[in-house]
């Protein structure tokens, strides 16, 4: 049944938003009768809860978290969720006469239901961490329903301002609520409302003493967190009703209530919370005294009223407890009411603004009489329900010491009450007495009964709590009190009578002087104007303004796109850290002995450094710096054969010479120059970074070359020509032990050249197109294009290099050789075709299609690894033999050799297409004549006459 | 069941590797035929992750050896409960990620998209899957070139320029990463992670500086790829760049970054690694807390969605590293749940941001007016919800996700500064999203006319791929309690590497050599 | 003088030279030092299986010994990787200096070198 | 290894050790790059020669397999030399010809005889390449563009 | 174990190839011309080729024999590239 | 059928033989391979190689190959001599030109390449019409001597090899 009445609203609130496509009325009665059918089930579980049983409904959700769909209805939920369901209800009803044929109601009541949903589940919820998701989802609905008039500035600032108050508070409170739950080492309520002992003796209370503070505090706009409501008046007026009368703001009030058991009854708690409340009370009754907009002089008081229940609750006193409980629900009827009355005087006369109204009595004769009684409950006049409770306030406040001083509750609280007084009366004075305008926006008259009717239903509980309070609330009070105090409270009678205490005095004297002030309201306002507080909403602007620039300012400082930064950040904290960790734990230089250089090394080491150092001096002029590079490439080969690599000095080699050739490629197109850029300061940086990282990893490469070596690389040698079938250990770890590195390798590759393909086949097109449209080369030409001899030249290497390619793949499992390099040296061997002859003459010769290339060789290699699925064994399991052929003798097939195949299609294929393609944008940028006009050499003298040809070259 | 796993988790590696490759030698021409093959291939790869997720559910650590070789000699597929998550979630994020494509028509925009995509996801699940420190290296750049290709994916100017960035920046960080696995294997002599995690443990002390140096290097390394601050600056520009799909799908590529972070910091430089036991920690919890507040200042700072939508990544990865930098159990299965959470939703967000950009005509993405457009509305919905998942508000999942965090870290020493971090961040954030929001829905409903909606793509499927994501996060939300069991039971296994050892190298640790 | 000391030194060379390029402000020194950064690691990479002078890790009944070849296999796959990455980084350069006019890493917009 | 090989080898082994010194001996201490270019081109062909041969002569000596691979070597550079050279020599003459990095040393500014028959040298004309532009090849994405 | 004669003869090949190298590294330094450079680091190469060689005869191996044969044809290809980028500025076309 | 099989005979017996230096084993199983790759690789390669050239084989080959390997050791010593000793101020430097009769563009590489491997000359540019050589010597005395020398040494023997 609980699950039944939480989920009501929040799955009906689909309900209207289908509904409207049936018309307006068609929204309003699936919102009215969700909400109605919701109150049946509240009223069916009413008797329970009276009888004192408490109603639980649990279904686990994420007990890792301790966060369960536990709901529990006790008095004081059932009290709350009766005014959210009855005053929805009123509010519904009224909101279909109020809203404006072009608003869209399906959404507004959509919005609603879901508010009331988020409102129902918070005092529905029995988990502190449920409750935290409801908190938030009523942040996040008002936010929408605040905004509901997305036109309006203000709606769209409001609805921002109370997201932001609220659901800042919302944090606080979730990092409250989990320290709480902490200490009690639960989050069902249930069970962190046994533990006040244990909670107030944990050195945990204060802090989350403060953060639940934040979050009921902002929600029911506690001073100095009060400014967001009066803005949350843009939204329409039955929101302002619902929402800033009867429930959200007294979420806030309701966690005071709930955690009363707990938190109330120490100093700090006194302090704090009562504190805040009466000066809340006060100085918002203040305020609310000159607020000439209806809603806004409402507002204020609202927050008035909600200090002075916050105060209530911080006394800490089961009276105290008692009186907040009995105000909340007056408070209910007298606010909502007049936020309905605000409404209907906004609709009929067209403004809002005290200082245009007035006299409205004589025509608003059913509104006007309700908000004479509405207004007067809120003054605390005698005999309605506001007056009851405001003495129950007043005694209570007048027994309060606070800070060793008695006088400063007792005067504080008449004050605020004087003042409520006071503009209570404004609002009915001003608006319906006084002489009759003729300046009304609109001609104002009675609304229909779809408008005053839910007021006066208000209304009437008012008078009727205020004549008969221990019929009519006097047995909900006392279950809902005894909620709160955990059973503590006193059994009071409610009466309007109390008896001469000093309640009474202070009120006689809060009514007189209250209609006093009424009277100098011109003169006092001169005071407020002086005294006046910096508007809030300004300075809210202003503060996100100034937020959001200074953090734009920020970012756009420290994210400037600049890569030298990412990479001195990048490198710097490489090295930071990588020395950090190197000098915090234990270090031993290593005993294995040095192997002695030769001659031959150290010059090679002197190579190395001279071109390195070449480079880095001259790499402004880029052809030359890739000359230099050579050399670096050329000695590396020569270390690796030199130190037992014979398979990475060849790979070294042909990677190398592709390499250069690419970058020669695309140096044609680039700026054949680097200007000279950096600052010398940042030379500097950028060599203080570059020599701690050179020292960084030289220096490891030292420690670690100097220390023995455990590897588990002996299992390869023992395993490679038994298991793998191979000689050289190397390949043999490449394509079997460790094929799926290869596996991923080769498909790097692929995706490499992809996407060179994807970058270049589009060069011709936009920015680019035009770029390379224009393109000039920007250094003198020699008019040969291909020269003779060296197309003779490549032609015979070709063949021979193709031979090579063919022996270096097929001995590579038993030596020095394989796939990879294989298809390197086919691929120089025809790229030297292209660079000799060109490359429309050898692309035309050329009848393999990359793509199918790289694609086939993947899918081979793949192929190879998953046949072995097929004989049960895992991915990329080999297999080999040894087999006898005729006139050859015994020949090894293994199926490594196969996956090697795939390398080696791959490489070709990628290669092939990486140069092809970047050939191909220099053939466009050269407007190069179309394949057919040229011949493979330019100058063919079998072919030219005898007489010069200086246009041979053409 | 278990019959099949040693399969599926093939699979898992082969399937995107033979799917790209096919699709580029006989589809490659036919645009149809290549997103069939495509979608095909990531529906497949879900219901395999999904089954591999339920076999690992059971808390069995399955190790696969390719090629026969037996660990640590040749290289081990691992799936534990950690690695069987990631991969349901980059199946589920990549099916979407293609729906998204294909329906916008995405993928005819420039050459190589689905190749490309599959070659992302072979990346990615090797990643996740392999137990070979030095594979992982392979499979970073596996993904890594397939990420460059799709960040460049349709180019243009502002693509190609953050392109060279990301590329050059990554490339470094390749190096740094053999550096640290080169380290390593110098010291250890093996690159199995099981076994690394076996003779780190019981190295010398003589060593352990080296060992620490190496943790801290490789630990950069991920770092860069979560987008850690400092190492973050590469993250905003290249995200709010790209195609809108590719972003999406992108949201997943911080989080392998996270995920080296945790299986590394666990495994070998966990709790028995000497000197190098939780080396890292110290550094990535300012840099996590950091992050967070970078992203999300960001994020409120961005002048447009796409951009916007990238910040964010970056404030959840602070999060996120935040709760993985304190290192304990009660915080992994949190982390492990807000990886799932950040992920969906980031991609959900740059999905409804590239849905809005697209159909806002001139305007596209900026935070500026604009009138009326095409599906304002159901948009307008999406948006709300996307920011309310990307904040972590209810009833999304990332309300829960930061509330198990909170809870997670509450016993660590800067559960404080953590605290405050999500809070405040968080908050952050709602104001950014509700300024966005007001700003591009609410305000510009003032402006008079409607934007012309021609050749519009995808109208009903790029919205339900959208739609279709925001619902995993309400799942999330909804299964939050089988999921976060699942969570904390795979932290529990990362937290107890001697499983993970048992399971790769068998009884005979250390036997071998 | 032992040839740990010339590899350890030349590493250090070739990565001081290989940081100090990548972080100039035009692609194409960066692209030579992302180079130069390959090549450190490559020696680096190798360098983790030590040095031994003539044991090539080949079958051979008349070797006495043979070097690790763990670490050469490493460099191989590393070597692979590194080309295709330097093939692509630059073209990417290429590309995105046809399509801005300008080869500054961060986009920059330059009078001097737009065609 | 008899005595008379090992004399044979290690005379081939200094021969070509000398030539290759030399003919760098050559490149660095010559004038300017048309006289540079005569010393590697010949010299440390023939010195690598001598090595390869040495090689080729030592293995089958020293119980080793029969080997002539070293010939291929040796049969490859000389085959590929004389069109490096040619080739440094056109870029020189090309650059030189047009006042690029000036090098007067070679006189070819100033000196270069002209080609019988009134014909230009292929490489330099005196003249740069400044041909018409000619159309450029269009190629269409196919399918997916 | 290699006799006396050769041992010496070996490392007078290797001293000169040695010398030979600091001798192109000379020319590669000094330049002037781009030809210049590109000839040194041409004649670089085959004297690495030699240099491979000798340390194949000195250490009795042939293993490297490919390595040398790549260096041949790998040396060819560069030069011709750098020459036909000064010639041409497009090295395939 | 033969020709379409074996489209360059010279090439293929040239692949085969190198084949067998690689290979660097002298038995059956070699043999047949390199018979195979003899066969494949001019095959496979033979779209770039369109018009191959006709050439004598016989003595004029052996000849030819044989006078420019003594001059090639012989006048090496030459060249190291003038590096060793001539001083730079000393050197004859001298550009000549070398008229063609041989017109394969094979011939005339042939020709400069010998040139070029020949002491003391460098082959540096072909003329535009491909008639001329222009060739550069180290020390020369007397040009018109030394060109006549070239073309009666080389040329002439050339001219017999090619037809
Ligand atoms: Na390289
Ligand atoms: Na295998």
């Amino acid at each position: 049944m609980l699950f039944l009445l939480a989920l009501l609203p929040l799955i009906g609130a689909l309900a209207p938003a289908l509904a409207i496509r049936w018309g307006r009325n068609a929204a309003a009665v699936a919102a009215g009768s969700t909400t109605l059918a919701a109150l049946v089930v509240l009223a069916s579980l009413t008797p329970g809860v009276f009888a004192g049983e408490t109603v639980r409904a649990s279904v686990p959700w994420i007990p890792a978290l301790g966060l369960n769909a536990s709901l529990f209805l006790d008095p004081l939920g059932l009290m709350f969720a009766g005014m959210i369901l009855g005053i929805g209800l009123l509010v519904i009803i009224y909101a279909r006469f109020y809203l404006a044929a072009a608003d869209p109601m399906g959404r507004f009541f959509s919005y609603l239901l879901l508010f009331q949903g988020a409102m129902l589940g918070i005092v529905l919820s029995d988990n502190v961490l449920l409750l935290l998701i409801f908190w938030e989802l009523t942040s996040l609905s008002s936010f929408l329903l605040i905004g509901f008039w997305r036109h309006s500035a203000e709606a769209r600032q409001g609805a921002r301002m109370a997201l932001f108050v609220t659901g800042g508070g919302g944090l606080a409170l979730i990092g409250g609520l989990l320290i709480l739950g902490n200490i009690a080492g639960s989050y069902d309520l249930t069970v962190i409302l046994q533990q006040r002992d244990v909670i107030q003796a944990s050195p945990l209370y204060l802090p989350a003493l403060l953060l639940i503070l934040g979050g009921c505090f902002t929600k029911s706009a506690q001073f100095p967190f009060h400014f967001w409501l009066p803005h949350a008046m843009a939204a329409p007026t039955p929101v302002s009703a619902y929402l800033h009368s009867a429930t959200m703001v007294k979420a806030g009030v309701f966690m005071l209530a709930r955690l009363w058991p707990v938190l109330a009854g120490t100093e700090t708690w006194f302090l704090i919370v009562a504190t805040t409340g009466l000066a809340t009370m006060v100085f918002a009754a203040w305020v609310a005294l000159f607020k000439d907009d209806l809603k806004g002089l409402l507002a204020y008081s609202t927050i008035s009223h909600l200090g002075f229940l916050t105060m209530l609750f911080g006394l800490g006193t089961p009276m105290a407890a008692l009186a907040g409980v009995f105000h909340i629900i007056n408070h209910a009827t007298f606010k909502a009411a007049l936020f309905l009355n605000a409404g209907i005087v906004d609709h009929e006369a067209g403004t809002r603004d005290l200082k245009h109204l007035g006299g409205l009595f004589g025509l608003m004769p059913i509104a006007g009489t309700l908000a004479l009684i509405a207004g007067l409950s809120m003054a605390g006049v005698p005999p309605l329900n506001g007056f009851i409770s405001k003495e129950m306030m007043l005694e209570e406040a007048a027994h309060t010491v606070w800070l060793g001083q008695p006088w400063v509750f007792p005067v504080l609280a008449t004050m605020g009450a004087l003042l409520s007084v006071a503009y209570s009366l404004r609002y009915i004075v001003h608006v319906y007495f006084g002489p009759r305008r003729d300046d009304y926006p609109k001609s104002p008259h009675d609304p229909g009964l779809g408008l005053w009717g839910p007021p006066a239903l208000l209304t009437a509980l008012v008078v009727v709590i205020g004549l008969a309070p221990a019929t009519v609330a006097g047995p909900l009070v006392d279950r809902v009190a005894g909620a709160v105090t955990n059973g503590a409270s006193p059994h009071v009678h409610l009466a309007l009578w109390h008896g001469f205490k000093p309640a009474l005095f202070m009120s006689v004297v809060a009514i007189a002087a209250g209609a006093l002030a009424l009277m100098m309201h011109g003169r006092l306002q001169r005071l407020f104007e002086a005294g006046r507080l910096p508007p809030a909403k300004a300075l809210f602007d202003a503060g996100v303004a100034g937020a959001a620039a200074l953090s734009r300012r920020g970012v756009d400082a420290v994210q400037n796109g600049s890569l030298q930064r990412a990479m001195a950040a990048l490198i710097g904290t490489a090295v930071v850290l990588g020395f950090a960790g190197f000098l915090g734990a234990g270090y031993e230089p290593g005993d294995r002995p040095g192997v002695p250089a030769s001659a031959a090394a150290v010059v090679g080491w002197i190579a190395l450094v001279t071109a390195t150092v070449l480079v880095v001096l001259f790499h402004r002029a880029r052809y030359v710096s890739l000359i230099y590079i050579g050399i670096v490439g050329l000695i590396i080969s020569l270390a690796f054969a030199h130190l037992s690599a014979p398979d990475l000095a060849l790979t070294q080699i042909s990677v190398e010479v592709v390499t250069i050739l690419l970058m020669l490629l695309a140096l044609n197109l680039l700026p054949k120059t680097t200007p000279a850029e950096s600052r010398p300061w940042r030379r500097v940086r950028d060599g203080v970074v570059a020599c701690a990282a050179g020292l960084g990893v030289g220096g490891a490469a030292w420690a670690v070359m100097t220390r023995p070596l455990d590897s588990i690389s002996s299992y390869f040698w023992d395993n490679a020509y038994s298991g793998g079938g191979g000689t050289n250990v190397v390949n043999v770890i490449l394509v079997d032990f460790r094929g799926f590195d290869t596996f991923g390798e080769i498909i790097v590759l692929g995706i490499a050249a992809l996407g060179i393909f994807a970058l270049l086949e589009t060069v011709g097109t936009g920015a680019s197109g035009r770029r390379v449209a224009a393109w000039k080369p920007d250094t003198v030409r020699s008019p040969e294009h291909h020269p003779m001899m060296l197309v003779v030249a490549t032609r015979l290497l070709l063949p021979l290099a193709v031979a090579v390619g063919l022996y270096i793949f097929l001995r590579g499992h038993n030596q020095p050789g394989g796939g990879f390099i294989a298809g390197l040296v086919v691929s120089v061997a025809i790229l030297m075709q292209y660079m000799a002859s060109g490359y429309s003459f050898a692309d035309q010769r050329l009848r393999a299609d990359h793509h199918t290339l790289i694609g086939a060789g993947v899918l081979t290699a793949a192929a190879t690894g998953l046949g072995s699925l097929l004989f049960g064994a895992p991915f990329l399991t080999s297999a080999f033999d040894y087999f006898h052929l005729p006139l050859i003798g015994e020949i090894e097939l293994a199926t490594a050799m196969l996956f090697d195949v795939g390398v080696a299609l791959t490489v070709i294929g990628a290669v092939m297409l990486a140069l092809a393609q970047l050939s191909r944008v220099a053939q466009s940028a050269e407007k190069a004549p179309p394949p057919e006009t040229l011949e493979a050499m330019d100058v063919d003298p079998s072919r030219t006459p005898a007489t010069p040809a200086r246009e041979a070259g053409r | 069941m278990s019959a099949a796993v040693p399969y599926l988790l093939a699979a898992a590696v082969v399937m995107p590797a033979v799917m790209g490759a096919a699709i580029l030698l006989t589809l490659r021409h036919r645009l149809r035929g290549s997103r069939l093959a495509s979608l095909a291939s990531c529906l497949a790869l879900t219901a395999i992750a999904a089954a591999l997720v339920a076999h690992a559910s059971g808390g069995t650590i399955e190790s696969y050896a390719l090629g026969d070789w037996r660990a640590p000699f040749g290289i081990v597929l691992v799936l534990d409960r950690l690695s069987a998550m990631m991969l349901l979630l980059t199946a589920v994020l990549a099916f979407a990620v293609m729906i998204y494509a294909v329906a916008t028509g995405i993928d005819r925009k420039g050459w190589h998209f689905h190749p490309l995509f599959q070659f992302q996801l072979l990346g990615l699940n090797g990643a996740f899957l392999t137990g070979d420190l030095f594979n992982l290296f392979v499979f970073f750049e596996v993904l890594l070139i397939a990420s460059y290709g799709l960040l460049l994916h349709a180019q243009g100017a502002e693509r190609l320029k953050v392109g060279v960035q990301y590329v050059v920046i990554n490339l470094v960080g390749s190096t740094l990463f053999l550096v640290g696995v080169g380290l390593l294997y110098g010291v250890t002599g093996t690159l199995n992670m099981a076994d690394l995690a076996v003779r780190v443990a019981a190295a010398p002390a003589g060593d352990q500086s080296l060992i620490a140096a190496s943790a801290l290097v490789l630990m950069t390394v991920f770092a860069l790829k979560a987008a850690a601050a400092p190492l973050h600056f590469w993250l905003p520009g290249a995200y709010a760049a790209t195609t809108g799909a590719v972003a999406a799908l992108f949201a997943i590529m911080t989080k392998v970054g996270a995920y080296a972070i945790i299986r590394t910091g666990t495994l070998i430089f966990g709790a028995d690694a000497g000197a190098a036991a939780f080396g890292v920690a110290p550094w990535l919890l300012p840099a996590g807390i950091a992050t967070a507040f970078i992203g999300f200042i960001g994020l409120f700072a961005a002048r447009s969605l796409r951009s916007m939508a990238a910040w964010s990544v970056l404030g959840s990865m602070g999060v996120l590293l935040a709760a993985v930098a304190t290192f304990r159990v009660e915080a992994m299965g949190p982390s492990l749940y807000y990886v799932l959470h950040s992920t969906l939703a980031g991609a959900a967000l740059f999905l409804v941001v590239d849905l809005i950009a697209t159909r806002r005509g001139e305007q596209g993405d900026a935070l500026t007016l604009a009138p009326r457009f095409c599906q304002a509305g159901i948009l307008s919905g999406l948006f709300f919800l996307a920011a309310v998942g990307t904040i972590g508000l209810p009833p999304l999942s990332g309300f829960i996700g930061k509330l198990l965090i909170l809870d997670g870290v509450r016993a660590a020493p800067a559960a404080a500064w953590i605290w405050a971090t999500v809070l405040v961040t968080t908050l952050i954030g709602v104001l950014a999203f509700a300024r966005a929001g007001s700003l591009i829905f609410w305000k510009s409903s003032t402006l008079e006319g409607e934007i012309p909606t021609r050749a519009l793509r995808g109208r009903v499927m790029g919205v339900s791929a959208a739609a279709g994501l925001l619902a995993c996060l309400a799942l999330l939300s909804l299964l939050g309690g089988p999921v976060t069991a699942y969570a904390d039971a795979a932290a529990a296994q990362l937290f107890d590497p001697g499983q993970y050892i048992a399971a790769v190298l068998g009884d005979k640790t250390g036997a071998l050599r | 003088m032992t040839m740990e000391m010339l590899v350890a030194s030349a590493i250090a060379v070739l990565t001081a030279a290989g940081v100090y390029l990548v972080l100039r402000a035009r692609t194409f020194p960066v692209v030579l030092g992302l180079a130069f950064l390959s090549y450190a690691i490559n020696l680096f990479l190798f360098a983790m299986g030590r040095l031994v002078i003539n044991r090539p890790p080949i079958y051979d009944k008349a070797a006495e010994g043979y070097t690790d070849p763990l670490p050469q296999a490493l460099v191989l796959t590393a070597i692979v990787i590194a080309f295709g990455m330097t093939a692509f980084v630059v073209v990417l350069a290429l590309r995105t200096f046809l399509e801005t006019g300008a080869d500054h890493v961060d986009g920059r917009e330059d009078a001097e070198t737009g065609s | 290894m008899t005595f008379a090989v090992e004399i044979l080898v290690a005379f081939l082994l200094v021969l070509g050790g000398a030539f290759i010194l030399i003919g760098s001996w050559g490149l660095a201490r010559l004038p300017s790059l048309m006289t540079r270019l005569h010393g590697p081109t010949k010299a440390t062909t023939l010195g690598v020669g001598g090595c390869l041969i040495a090689s080729m002569i030592y293995f089958p000596a020293t119980g080793g397999a029969w080997s002539a691979h070293e010939l291929l070597i040796t049969i490859f550079l000389l085959l590929t030399a004389p069109i490096s050279a040619n080739m440094i020599a056109k870029s020189h003459l090309h650059r030189q010809g047009h006042g690029i990095d000036p090098n007067p040393a070679d006189g070819i500014a100033t000196g270069l005889p002209p080609a019988p028959g009134g014909a230009d040298w292929a490489t330099f004309h005196g003249a740069a390449d400044d041909e018409a532009p000619l159309p450029a090849p269009a190629r269409r994405p196919p399918g997916q563009g | 174990m290699n006799g006396p004669i050769l041992t010496a003869a070996l490392t007078f090949a290797l001293a000169c190839v040695s010398g030979a190298i600091l001798l192109n590294l000379f020319r590669l330094v000094r330049g002037p011309t781009s030809g210049d450079r590109i000839l040194a680091v041409d004649t670089l190469t085959i004297n690495a080729i030699a240099l491979i060689v000798v340390f194949g005869v000195a250490w009795k191996t042939q293993t490297y024999f490919e390595a040398a044969l790549l260096l041949a044809m790998v040396a060819f290809v560069g030069t011709v590239a750098y020459c036909k980028f000064l010639l041409r500025g497009d090295i395939v076309e | 059928m033969i020709r379409r099989l074996l489209p360059h005979p010279a090439l293929s017996v040239l692949v085969g033989l190198v084949w067998m230096l690689l290979a660097n084993e002298f038995s059956m199983g070699a043999l047949v391979l390199a018979a195979a790759v003899a066969v494949v690789v001019p095959l496979v390669t033979s779209r770039f190689w369109p018009d191959r050239p006709r050439i004598r084989f016989g003595p004029a080959v052996l000849d030819y190959l044989a006078i420019v390997l003594f001059d090639i050791i012989a006048a090496n010593f030459q060249v190291a001599w003038i590096i060793l000793t001539r001083r730079n101020r000393d050197l004859r430097a001298r550009w000549l030109v070398v008229p063609l009769e041989v017109r394969s563009p094979e011939a005339i590489t042939v020709l400069a390449g010998t040139i070029s491997l020949t002491p003391g000359t460098v082959s540096t540019d072909v003329s535009a019409d491909g008639h001329a050589l222009l060739v550069h010597a180290l020390d020369v005395a007397d040009p018109e001597a030394e060109v006549a020398r070239i073309k009666q040494r080389y040329e002439v023997r050339l001219l017999k090899v090619f037809r």
